[in-house]
């Protein structure tokens, strides 16, 4: 574990309008959580990581263009700091094993309760790996 | 002779088009109701469960937790009709992937029968076509062994050749078998038949009662 | 020739099963998304209104709007793709039905074309496939005029020839046409010759730069 600054920094990587508002409400809600940027796509999300120097990227894998996985690969071929969780529609574990082989440190659903987003965004910032209950059943 | 040939290429150019438009339409409304009713169905969820979270009023707790409910319920819906049309790693992660993940669903499903698949060669750089047909094939391969073969093992094995520049497939399983001279093909065989021809491939099928089955096909590749 | 006319009814009972499949499972999907998608969306609507109306949190009063609004996006969309799948009154009411209903959706869209449409005889005893067929067929028609022909009447008739139990479809615009010579199909007219062979039919088209485009159909009914 390592000592987190708080608020804890966050970059949020969605094509999706209505997922974007919607968790950009539930973590503003959150007093210990900061939405620093938002991007649409993996190309953006990579400018904006090296702007930004986020604690926390939380990426999603289907986009358009270039898509989560090339772009986890990318910042992680960069630099080791970039703490990416993914939060993904896919529910299959191969989505999970290919997300972590790239260099991911989480990997949760988007059907998961709005506080295990919380809590995975926390263990992430701390330094610590990260699996949603009903991918790391699977895996 | 020539006419019997033009024909036949005209037939398999037609099959062609009409099973990739098929596969095309499937993949245009699995992405939809992927990218889109999926999503605001979990966004949907996650301002119920904040309504939840921050409200003591029992009627309006209530009501969120019927919105959560009812989300749930299309969610699951709609993830069961995205399965049956496109797997989404067949887009996102290739080929091998794709089957990987549903070779290992059906040996969760089907645990008396062992799975073994082996993959020889580079398959990253299959087009969109040979992709969803050789997932299809495999897909209705499983199915019959599922419902036919009362098998113990089943192989699967996927080799590129590199210098004749052709895929071979073959689906083996040590099952009941059939006689080939008066088995009546239905739905399945007919379909794997199709995709292959439609790549100008060429089918082997291998079985006798008591024998097991043994599915065979090469497929020429393009450029 | 024997060998031949084997072949071309192979040709046909493939393609006519293909097409049959793709519509069917059209038809699953509109029908899973109709019965239990909108029932459900309206329902989550109606609890995010309740809960609108009887709390002041403003937080918890953007959450109810937010679920509100996504759900009747959701809804819109999963009307449209209904309607994209499989037109609700070609099962419930009929072809001709079905054909004034789109005909009239077009015509709102396309004030600058008048359109024409016409029936002779009864069509209510079709079978399901030679509706959906037919269905298709006029729906890439309307598509191409809307796209290519900038035409100011579009005349559509289907004639019930009860002597050779045969019918008759005729397109016919008066717009831009093209060279038959010279012209490239896309997947518009592929698709309307494959639902025609697919049904034993005999298509024709006529066009000639400036001279608008005639595409006329003759299918045999079975018994
Ligand atoms: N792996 C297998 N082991 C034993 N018999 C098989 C196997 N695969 C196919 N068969 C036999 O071949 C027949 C035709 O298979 P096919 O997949 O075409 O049709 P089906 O499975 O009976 O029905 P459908 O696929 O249309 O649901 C089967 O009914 C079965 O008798
Ligand atoms: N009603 C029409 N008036 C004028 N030209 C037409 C008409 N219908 C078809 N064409 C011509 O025939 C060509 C082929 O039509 P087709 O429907 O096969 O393809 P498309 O409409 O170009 O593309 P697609 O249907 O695949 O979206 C068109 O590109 C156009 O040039
Ligand atoms: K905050
Ligand atoms: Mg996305
Ligand atoms: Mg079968
Ligand atoms: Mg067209």
């Amino acid at each position: 574990m390592s000592p987190v600054n708080y608020p804890i920094r966050i970059l949020l990587v969605d094509d999706h309008i209505v997922v974007r508002a919607g968790y950009r409400r539930l973590i503003e809600r959150q007093s210990h959580l900061q939405i620093v940027a938002e991007a649409s796509n993996g190309e953006i999300g990579y400018q904006l990581y090296i702007q930004h120097q986020p604690d926390v990227i939380v990426m999603d894998l289907s986009m358009p263009g270039r898509g989560g996985i090339t772009t986890i690969q990318r910042l992680s071929s960069r630099t080791n700091k970039a703490r990416v969780l993914v939060f993904s529609m896919h529910e299959e574990p191969i989505f999970a094993e290919h997300a972590l082989l790239a260099g991911a440190s989480g990997y949760i659903t988007k059907s998961s309760a709005p506080e295990v987003l919380v809590e995975a965004i926390e263990r992430v910032a701390q330094g610590e790996m990260y699996l949603g209950n009903d991918i790391a059943q699977k895996l | 002779a020539q006419e019997l040939q033009r024909i036949q290429q005209e037939n398999q150019r037609l099959l062609q088009y009409s099973l990739t438009l098929q596969e095309e339409e499937r993949r245009t409304i699995a992405r939809e109701l992927h990218d889109e009713l999926g999503q605001c169905l979990n966004a949907i969820k996650a301002d119920a469960f904040f309504i939840m979270g921050d409200n003591q009023q029992p009627a309006i707790h209530d009501s969120a937790q019927a919105i959560a409910d009812t989300a749930s319920y299309v969610y699951n819906l709609v993830k069961d009709m995205i399965r049956r049309l496109r797997p989404a790693a067949l887009d996102e992660l290739g080929l091998i992937a794709a089957l990987q993940q549903t070779l290992s669903d059906w040996q969760t499903r089907y645990p008396q029968t062992q799975v073994d698949f082996q993959t020889t060669g580079d398959f990253s750089h299959l087009d969109a076509t040979t992709n969803i047909h050789l997932y299809r094939i495999v897909q209705e391969g499983l199915t019959n062994v599922a419902k036919h073969a009362n098998a113990t093992v089943l192989q699967i094995n996927l080799v590129y050749h590199t210098e004749k520049n052709t895929i071979q497939l073959i689906i083996n399983d040590n099952g009941n078998g059939f006689d080939t001279q008066i088995y009546h093909a239905g739905l399945g065989l007919i379909g794997i038949r199709e995709r292959v021809e439609a790549l100008a491939g060429q089918l082997n099928i291998d079985s006798d009662k008591g024998q097991g089955m043994r599915l065979s096909l090469m497929l020429p590749l393009q450029n």
